[in-house]
């Protein structure tokens, strides 16, 4: 039970650091703006959320897993607010600003 | 070895600050290297907490709360530095040019 | 060992990498930036030097609200003109300060690397007493009971901050509101933000003050997440700010001092020396002045970052 | 575990940092907002992974008390930021 949790947890918190790679990427290498917070707000939340979906397992107590998924939604919830609003920023000053 | 190596990068980080403050020269990017320095001395001072682990503690937790004080303190001096600057545009903004 | 080293020597880089992009930065809004993610990446240091009281303070006091009262000071600026600016030094002075520089990083690095072996502490005399004060938290034991005094002071320093701040105010604006006028967003995510982030916030500060008594927390930690969460409704505008002359505000910022002093002569009277606690009631004395002085604390802070009232229009 | 996962701490961090070098080369104020955004993403899932690594709950009210903190200073950053490239920031 434990190997199959432990095994359970390798495999997603990699699935999140790829995401959190692939958000790198898209931010050093997509040509604008717009592609870029795309590629950001997708990987990083999809990311972090695999991170603790894998950590869950491992959590101490029910509290602990309680946090973790807390700590996500608040992320996933800020991320969502500052997407639109860095939208209307670039449109504001230019993407070249 | 955290401590060494937090402890030369507070040293490194003394050295940035000040650089900063001299060389640049709007008021507010020296109050941004003023407290880059700041972080530098106290994460010096944390390098010498970490050594002092002992009797059951991680760190010495004599200079943690010293620390804790100083941080606060320092963002003190800061709010009043940034009103002084205020202030100056302000006065500089009325008196006749 | 290994993967804590490359962790260790990885924030180093980073930091290292940041710091230098603030002094290089051409912009003052880049500047400003740069230091919040330098100070998001120094409370991670901090974590690795097992201060995580000080890495909890950081991340509330030296990235957020310092970064939002320099981003807020720069908008201000912006507005009523950027003022005198001195000349930047030459480039024959610049290099002269580099290396001045550069010689103030070696001798602390030596000195960094010269600390006696084994080294001084205070650890053992902490663990030997902190019983006494029915605390499970060294730092909190250290900042409340043994060096006491050093926080009546460090809360006073903040109310006379507070003071000293407004009275830089211009005196066509004294007695206003604090901080430059913002307009009011009534919709879209910042408002949204705005209303569901506080109560979220509040839970946390309670939550850490809470477990400031046994674990790192505390009432400057969760004061700085109060002040961070009233300073979000007031960037969306929807919070209005009581003016200087509001009495109900005054006393917040006095209160904690105020308390904590009187407990300080009630143990002179009682105890017979200043700040102590009487016996057998040290844990619930401390947490009454603690709870107040959070109330204190997020009050103060906030109107720190608010900076003094201004007279500019709205903008 | 306890070591795989510290491995994952360094390699989200790694991949946050990696992400700097947007905020170093710019363009745009919404590109250095962005890579803060995802330094602040980053040192929050390091210090999960630390934290249940270690079993250290207050790393836990750490990542909690970033969450909160960061959300806030992009807020402010975008809020503030300054209207155009020949804005009122003189440069140097």
């Amino acid at each position: 039970m434990s190997m199959l949790a432990d095994a359970f947890t390798l495999v997603a918190v990699l699935a999140g650091i790829g995401f959190f790679a692939a958000g790198t990427a898209g931010l050093l290498r997509f040509p604008d703006t717009a592609s870029r917070l795309h590629a950001l707000t997708k990987a990083d939340h999809l990311g972090l959320g695999l991170v603790v979906l894998g950590l869950l397992p491992q959590a101490g107590s029910l509290a602990d897993s309680l946090r973790l998924l807390a700590i996500w939604a608040l992320v996933l919830f800020a991320g969502a607010a500052a997407g639109p609003m860095l939208a209307t920023l670039t449109r504001r000053t230019g993407p070249e600003a | 070895m955290s401590g060494t190596v937090f402890g030369l990068l507070g040293a490194a980080l003394v050295g940035i600050g000040l650089f900063g403050m001299l060389v640049r020269a709007q008021p507010l990017m020296r109050i941004v290297c003023f407290n880059l320095l700041g972080s530098g001395v106290f994460l010096v001072f944390g390098a010498v907490a970490r050594r002092g682990a002992g009797a059951g503690f991680a760190a010495d937790p004599v200079p943690q709360a010293i620390i804790l004080t100083g941080l606060v303190v320092a963002f003190a001096a800061t709010t009043l530095a940034v009103a002084l600057v205020l202030r100056l545009a302000d006065d500089e903004d009325e008196a006749p040019r | 060992m290994t993967v804590w080293l490359a962790l260790d020597l990885l924030l180093a880089a980073g930091s290292l990498a940041l710091a230098f992009g603030v002094v290089r930065a051409r912009r003052v809004f880049t500047a400003i930036a740069l230091f919040i993610a330098h100070g998001l990446l120094l409370t991670l240091a901090w974590v690795r030097l097992d201060a995580v009281d000080v890495a909890l303070t950081e991340g509330a006091i030296g990235a957020g609200l310092s970064g939002v009262l320099l981003l807020a000071a720069r908008h201000r600026l912006a507005r009523v003109g950027a003022g005198r600016v001195a000349e930047a030094p030459g480039r024959a002075v610049t290099i002269a300060i580099g290396l001045g520089c550069a010689a103030v990083t070696a001798a602390l690095g030596y000195a960094v690397l010269a600390l006696p072996d084994p080294a001084p502490s205070l650890a053992a005399e902490v663990a030997a007493s902190l019983a006494a004060t029915e605390l499970g938290n060294p730092v909190t034991g250290v900042l409340m009971v043994f060096r006491g005094l050093d926080t009546l002071l460090e809360a006073a320093v903040l109310v006379l901050a507070v003071i000293g701040v407004w009275s830089l105010a211009p005196d066509r604006a004294w007695r206003g509101a604090p901080g430059a006028p913002w307009t009011v967003v009534e919709d879209g995510p910042l408002a949204l933000l705005a209303r569901l982030l506080p109560p979220v916030g509040i839970v946390v500060a309670v939550h850490i003050l809470w477990v400031g008594a046994d674990a790192p927390g505390g009432k400057f930690q969760a004061g700085a997440i109060l002040a961070a969460m009233g300073l979000l409704a007031w960037l969306a505008g929807l919070a209005r700010v009581p003016p200087t002359a509001s009495r109900p505000m005054r006393a917040t910022v006095a209160a904690g001092p105020a308390l904590f002093i009187a407990v300080g002569l009630a143990g002179l009277m009682f105890q017979g020396a200043f700040l102590a606690y009487p016996e057998g009631l040290v844990k619930p004395v401390i947490l009454l002045v603690e709870f107040v002085l959070t109330a204190s604390v997020a009050a103060a802070l906030a109107l720190l970052v608010l900076g003094p009232p201004s007279a500019d229009a709205r903008p | 575990m306890t070591e795989a996962l510290i491995a994952a701490a360094a390699a989200v961090l790694g991949a946050a940092l990696l992400g700097l070098l947007r905020v170093l080369r710019g363009p745009g104020l919404a590109d250095r907002i962005m890579a803060a955004q995802l330094v602040g993403t980053g040192s929050i899932g390091a210090l999960l992974l630390a934290g249940v690594a270690t079993g250290q709950a207050a790393l836990l009210d750490m990542a909690l008390t970033l969450a909160l903190l960061a959300a806030f200073a992009i807020v402010a950053m975008v809020r503030t930021a300054p209207p155009s490239a020949e804005g009122t920031d003189k440069p140097r």
